[in-house]
């Protein structure tokens, strides 16, 4: 029966759907083939989590074959909570797609686009449902090697260096992560994540391990971008194209940290990693994320990448929730990876309904878009409010659980740190609104027109979502915490 | 001002007005005073149990608090165009 | 959810972003109506906690209806109507939509009954009073509107934080009286009063109020300070150290006022003058004191609106603001001037207006806990409110030189807004039971004995004759007078201006050698994370990978 | 062994050991190829030569010692475990999908840039930043 292969089919409808946009090179047939398989893939991904919560985990095992031999396909939580999102914003960003993609990248290209991402999706939905550590390598690559190309598909030369540093940057993580799933293999005899958590603590203090375990936080710290290692993201994001940038933003980097957590509370178990000094370390990275990032974004002079900054510090308050180690901690790092999601896909594809009418995402040519794209305009302020934490946003609710994770760990300074941080997010945010708002002659740009209803549906869509998951908290919060209580040991 | 003749400024504000303002005002003001010989005042706390207390006091503090104000104003007062200008830029 | 009844807030919340849709006639009519039906909710709630709303891991309470509350909601909502029919007239309807929220959110303060709803709706009331003063659509109002944004959102965050410090200490989000002691409390606190204008983050107040439109500092003038006051009231009754910073706030408002030249300036540092009384009355902490206080805040919007009304409708009329630019208006605008003397007098609290009845219960509270000095301290205060409000507006404004002005008194609706304060001030002081009979706590207080009309009869009155007496020291001059907000304002960005100061030159070189510690200390802080900073340039790829692998080095060894 | 032992050197289990360093020694060459050149083709070298470390490591990892290659045979009851070689078939591919990729890249940069040198392609960035 076609429903108990559902784990399966959640990678492999986006998966042969990839290759279809190659051989049939039509734009709208490119589009429609991804558009019914990231539905497909959303509707999927809803029947796992439905699933989940009433059955608790799936396991499925890849051509029959029993864990230890074959590849393992486990689904808990957290995995069906990773996939929702991932299927989620990607639905709605091809939605947004065909007038950017027709703007953006020239039509002999447009069907490469689509193959790409639909790659890519299978990748990022792969690493999620996964319970295979060399199989997550493989998920990972695939989504790592078709983002490199799509991001080269920007129009400026210097989405090509962008490119190629992220493809060299992201070959160290993932090389990093192998060499380190191989020392654990060695060590264990296993590749099934369940396998290797059960084995783990006998091996727990032999060098081999501690070894992948360093050589696991970098590669993966790599791959989140997380400070220092951030370092190819800001170009990245810059130059590719805008509907490139707002799935990367939105999805990639979350499926990473979904690894990391993932490891480090799947494989090595959160006692371990208590134990060990990796909390501390991550937690100071993060705070250098969260500071260092906004700082910086402040100076920006170009929209896109005053919000890629803005990821490397939103990606801090992430791992800040992580490092907590506690149930309230982690629902506010889970919590931020979803809300983060919604607010920079929105914030994203806003600057792409900008870019498509006024070829610039330059902070100085928005003077008057407040005039001239209303709508547009006042999703990017929402989304923005969302990043700041203004009550009644997405944004708030993980500000929220990360403060009070800090209070009830008894390191107020660091609460203080994030609430500071996020005063540098609003001033950062205040620079587009003020000029977009209170700059520029009245009559400046009086050609401009609003962004077509097919962008600024999408646009809304996620913006609304940012202010209905605000207010309406139950279930976002319900989903974090099981996953939270999951991943610290509690009942699955 | 000066050049209009006293019929023309309004009646309030004539000399002869002002004149009878002034008589009219002190009188309200010894009233008050001569009230107190009718009404009994209990003090509180000692001082305000001397006659017409509330009246010097009164005049008292806020002779202090305008002198009190014109020094300051020395320290702190700034042409009214101070912040203009340099402030544009926030 | 539970929802027993519509909270009023909301009514003026959404009527905002309504109001730009609706034509002219229509939009009048919903500008007079929404406050009234508001009002008409707020009368018509039974006690008690009626909308439950899960959030997070709590229960909000937004409509937690009781005396208290009802108390600022229905003066909140009357202010509402009287401010929107004062501005009817007003063509930017960005202004009054912003109004509405603000009135709306400081309403939903009022019925707030968890610490977070408060919150959202003291930041709500934030945007709303900034768009407020923006829309007066003046370089000077949008600068003054983003430092008044940003005071409010850096108080709003103090606020938060202490909100969640006391949550996570406390473990519950039920907005009742606090004992200051924990760090979260104190925030809470300080948050409060920095929208209260308590020192030293006053001089958003000055600072910003007088550069609203004509209409919008009316509205300004009601909502901020006695929502700050009624969270005082509610969350920190008898909190002593209350009483020393209202007291502060009392003179540092009465010598600001005296030096002030501009007319709505000197209304705003008033406004602080009159918080200063509530404030001490909160500190007080007796329940004749809280009532004091809750009814002087009611009594205050009403006189201080009219004042600003007066004002507002002479700069509406003339365009002009400046003391030395007015006088003797009080021949051509006799409804404006009268209303305004009435306003004046009740702020001073001559017997027989609304004042007198309300202040004299915090004095009284004063004397019943044998606090000598704060009593001292009042009746100074009562007799410099007098001085700097109740003579000097009016006076400058209305008379003083004859500025050769002959503006007409303002449209129908300002004179009816007006009068309908000025009489509800009189009302109020004549009648003052139907107050009395709103107050948090039982009362039997009276207000006129001889004793006490004849006090302030004196008090009041030779504060005047020494107005008069001294009235060549207080020349207007074409000044202002340097606030806690050159702090923000000047220092670090301050050219070097030719001042009028004697010691101007040793001023400028101190000045400016802190200015240059400041800006290297800036410029090397911040170099890093400029453009071609640091940790803001392309890295390339080799720094990269080097980054990667001494990382690698050091987790290696940290685990070793 | 004998050879160290003669010249005087302690028996470290070189031939159990020996792969490992070849994998560690290989893995410091293609790092720092990535790091010290300055043309994009020999950055992707330096990460193939990096990524062939982590096949090697893989493949010594599997040898058993006295084990044949994985071949099903009667005679055969010692041999190399065969997961590491298919892991590693998948990760060759993926390394030859990332050096084209990477390859492709630079013939792109090369059209854009006409050069393939990091710090000329700064250089040409700088001059178009001012």
């Amino acid at each position: 029966m076609i429903f108990s292969h559902i784990p399966v089919l959640q990678v492999i409808v986006p998966l042969v759907a990839a290759p279809l946009c190659v051989i049939f090179p039509f734009r709208k047939f490119c589009w429609t083939v991804a558009l019914a398989a990231t539905l497909t893939s959303l509707w999927i991904a809803l029947t796992l989590l439905i699933t989940v919560y009433a059955h608790g985990p799936i396991t499925y095992e890849l051509g029959g074959w029993a864990a230890p031999w074959g590849i393992g396909y486990r689904i808990d939580i957290l995995s069906a909570y990773m996939t929702v999102l991932v299927s989620l914003i990607s639905s709605v960003i091809l939605v947004f797609s065909p007038r950017s993609i027709g703007a953006e990248i020239s039509n002999a290209r447009a069907h490469l686009f689509y193959t790409l991402y639909l790659l890519n999706l299978t990748g990022l939905l792969g690493i999620a449902v996964t319970g295979d550590a060399f199989n997550l390598f493989v998920f990972l690559e695939i989504s790592s090697l078709s983002s490199y190309a799509l991001i080269a598909m920007g129009q400026d030369r210097r989405a090509l260096t962008a490119a190629f540093q992220y493809l060299i940057m992201g070959t160290i993580g993932a090389t990093f992560y192998i060499i380190a799933v191989g020392l654990m293999y060695a060590m264990t005899g296993t590749l099934n994540i369940a396998d290797l958590a059960q084995r783990l603590p006998e091996v727990m203090e032999t060098r081999t391990i501690l070894v992948a375990l360093a050589f696991l936080i970098v590669g993966i710290g790599l791959k989140i971008a997380l400070f220092p290692f951030h370092g190819w993201l800001p170009n990245a994001y810059t130059y590719a194209p805008s509907v490139v940038s707002a799935f990367l933003a939105a999805t990639a980097t979350k499926v990473a940290v979904y690894i990391l957590l993932r490891i480090l509370f799947s494989v090595f178990g959160p006692d371990a990693v208590a134990a060990m000094p990796i909390a501390q370390p991550l937690m100071i990275l993060a705070l250098f994320a969260m500071t260092i990032g906004s700082a910086v974004a402040i100076f920006q002079d170009d929209a896109k990448r005053l919000l890629a900054y803005s990821s490397i510090a939103q990606i801090g308050y992430i791992i800040l929730g992580i490092s907590f180690l506690s149930v309230t901690g982690l629902t506010g790092g889970i919590l931020h990876l979803f809300n983060h999601a919604l607010m920079k896909s929105a914030l994203f594809l806003s600057l792409g309904a900008v870019f498509y009418r006024i070829g610039s995402v330059q902070i100085s040519d928005m003077a008057g878009l407040g005039r001239r794209m209303p709508w547009t305009m006042a999703a990017f302020v929402v989304g923005g409010m969302s990043l700041v934490g203004t009550p009644l946003t997405v944004g708030f609710i993980s500000k929220w659980y990360l403060i009070r994770a800090a209070l009830e760990s008894g390191w107020w300074p660091i609460a203080v740190l994030v609430l500071a941080s996020s005063l540098l997010a609003m001033i950062y945010i205040w620079r587009v609104v003020e000029i977009a708002y209170f700059r520029g002659h009245p009559e400046a740009g009086a050609d401009i027109k609003e962004a077509p209803l097919s962008m600024l549906v999408p646009i809304w869509f996620l913006t609304g979502a940012n202010i209905y998951f605000g207010i309406n908290t139950g279930d976002t919060i319900t989903a974090a915490r099981a996953a939270a209580t999951m991943l610290l040991g509690g009942p699955q | 001002m000066s050049d209009l003749s006293e019929l023309d400024k309004h009646w309030l504000v004539r000399k002869a007005t002002i004149k009878k303002l002034w008589i009219l005002g002190l009188l309200m003001l010894a009233l008050t005073v001569v009230a107190e010989l009718r009404v009994h005042m209990h003090g509180e706390f000692g001082l305000d149990e001397l006659f017409a207390f509330n009246a010097w006091y009164g005049l008292g503090t806020c002779a202090i608090m305008v002198v009190g104000a014109k020094i300051l104003g020395y320290v702190l007062k700034r042409p009214d165009t101070y912040y203009e200008g340099d402030d544009h830029d926030h | 959810m539970i929802i027993d009844a519509f909270p009023p807030g909301l009514v003026l919340v959404f009527g905002a972003f309504l109001l730009p849709l609706l034509p002219g006639p229509v939009r009048a009519a919903a500008i007079l109506l929404l406050p009234l039906t508001t009002l008409a909710l707020i009368i018509s709630l039974p006690d008690g906690n009626l909308v439950a709303i899960p959030f997070l891991d709590y229960e909000l309470n937004p409509l937690r209806s009781d005396k208290l509350g009802r108390l600022f909601g229905i003066i909140f909502s009357i202010m509402a109507f009287a401010g929107g029919l004062f501005a009817l007239k007003q063509e930017r309807v960005a202004e009054l939509s912003a109004a509405f929220l603000y009135a709306g959110s400081a309403i939903g303060v009022a019925f707030a009954g968890d610490l977070v709803t408060v919150f959202i709706f003291w930041e709500m009331m934030a945007i709303g009073s900034g768009i407020v003063i923006w829309s007066a659509a003046t370089p000077a109002s949008f600068r003054a509107s983003m430092r008044y944004t940003l005071v409010h959102f850096a108080g709003g965050v103090v606020l938060m934080f202490g909100i969640a410090m006391t949550i996570v200490d406390t473990g519950s989000i039920a907005f009742e009286p606090m004992r200051v002691g924990s760090i979260g409390t104190w925030l809470i606190l300080a948050g409060f009063l920095v929208n209260a204008g308590a020192p030293p983050l006053s001089a958003w107040l000055p600072d910003a109020y007088p550069e609203a439109s004509f209409s919008g500092s009316v509205f300004l003038s009601a909502f901020t300070t006695k929502t700050a006051v009624y969270v005082l009231l509610r969350g920190f009754p008898g909190t002593e150290i209350l009483i020393y910073i209202g007291v502060f706030m009392i003179f540092y408002g009465i010598i600001y006022a005296l030096l002030e030249n501009d007319m709505r300036r000197i209304l705003a540092y008033s406004i602080i003058n009159q918080v200063g009384f509530m404030v001490t009355g909160i500190g007080i902490g007796t329940e004749l004191a809280l009532n004091g206080a809750a009814a002087h805040a009611f009594a205050h919007i009403i006189y201080k609106a009219l004042l600003l009304m007066s004002a507002g409708s002479v700069m509406y009329m003339t365009g002009k603001r400046k003391c030395t630019d007015l006088g003797g208006l009080f021949q051509s605008m006799p409804l404006t001037a009268t209303c305004g003397i009435v306003g004046a007098l009740a702020i001073s609290a001559f017997p027989l207006t609304s004042g007198f009845v309300t202040k004299s219960m915090i004095a009284q509270a004063a004397v019943d806990q044998h606090m000598l000095y704060v009593w001292y301290a009042l009746a100074a205060a009562s007799a410099g409110v007098f001085l700097h409000a109740g003579i000097k507006f009016p006076w400058f404004v209305f008379f003083q030189k004859d500025s050769g002005l002959r503006p007409d008194d303002p449209p129908w609706n300002m004179r009816w807004a007006m009068i309908l304060f000025a009489g509800l001030c009189i009302g109020i002081g004549v009648h003052p039971a139907p107050l009395y009979a709103l107050l948090p706590f039982e009362i039997d207080y009276v207000p006129y004995t001889g004793p006490h009309v004849v006090a302030m009869l004196q008090l009041l009155l030779f504060s005047g004759l020494a107005f008069f007496l001294m009235l060549p020291l207080m020349k207007r001059t074409l000044t202002l007078s340097l606030d806690f907000d050159w702090f923000y304002r000047k220092l670090g960005t301050v050219a070097a201006l030719a001042v009028t100061d004697k010691i101007s030159r040793i001023r400028n070189r101190a000045e400016a050698s802190g200015r240059r510690l400041l800006d290297t200390t800036i410029a090397a802080a911040t170099r890093p994370v400029k453009p071609r900073g640091a940790l803001a340039r392309n890295w390339e790829t080799g720094s990269m990978v080097l980054a990667v692998t001494v990382a690698l080095g050091l987790f290696a060894l940290l685990f070793f | 062994m004998e050879f160290w032992t003669e010249i005087g050197l302690p028996a470290f289990a070189l031939p159990g050991l020996l792969n490992y360093w070849v994998a560690i020694i290989l893995m410091m060459i293609g790092f720092y190829t990535v790091m010290a050149h300055e043309n994009l083709i020999k950055k992707v070298i330096g990460l193939n030569i990096f990524q062939a470390a982590v096949f090697v490591l893989y493949i010594s990892m599997a040898k058993v010692d006295g084990g044949t290659a994985p071949i099903l045979g009667d005679d055969i009851e010692v041999y190399s475990n065969p997961l590491p070689h298919v892991l590693i078939l998948t990760a060759i591919v993926v390394g030859i999908a990332t050096t084209a990729l990477g390859l492709a890249l630079i013939v792109r940069i090369r059209d854009a840039y006409g050069t393939i040198e990091e710090e000329e392609i700064r250089a040409a960035e700088q001059e178009a930043g001012t």
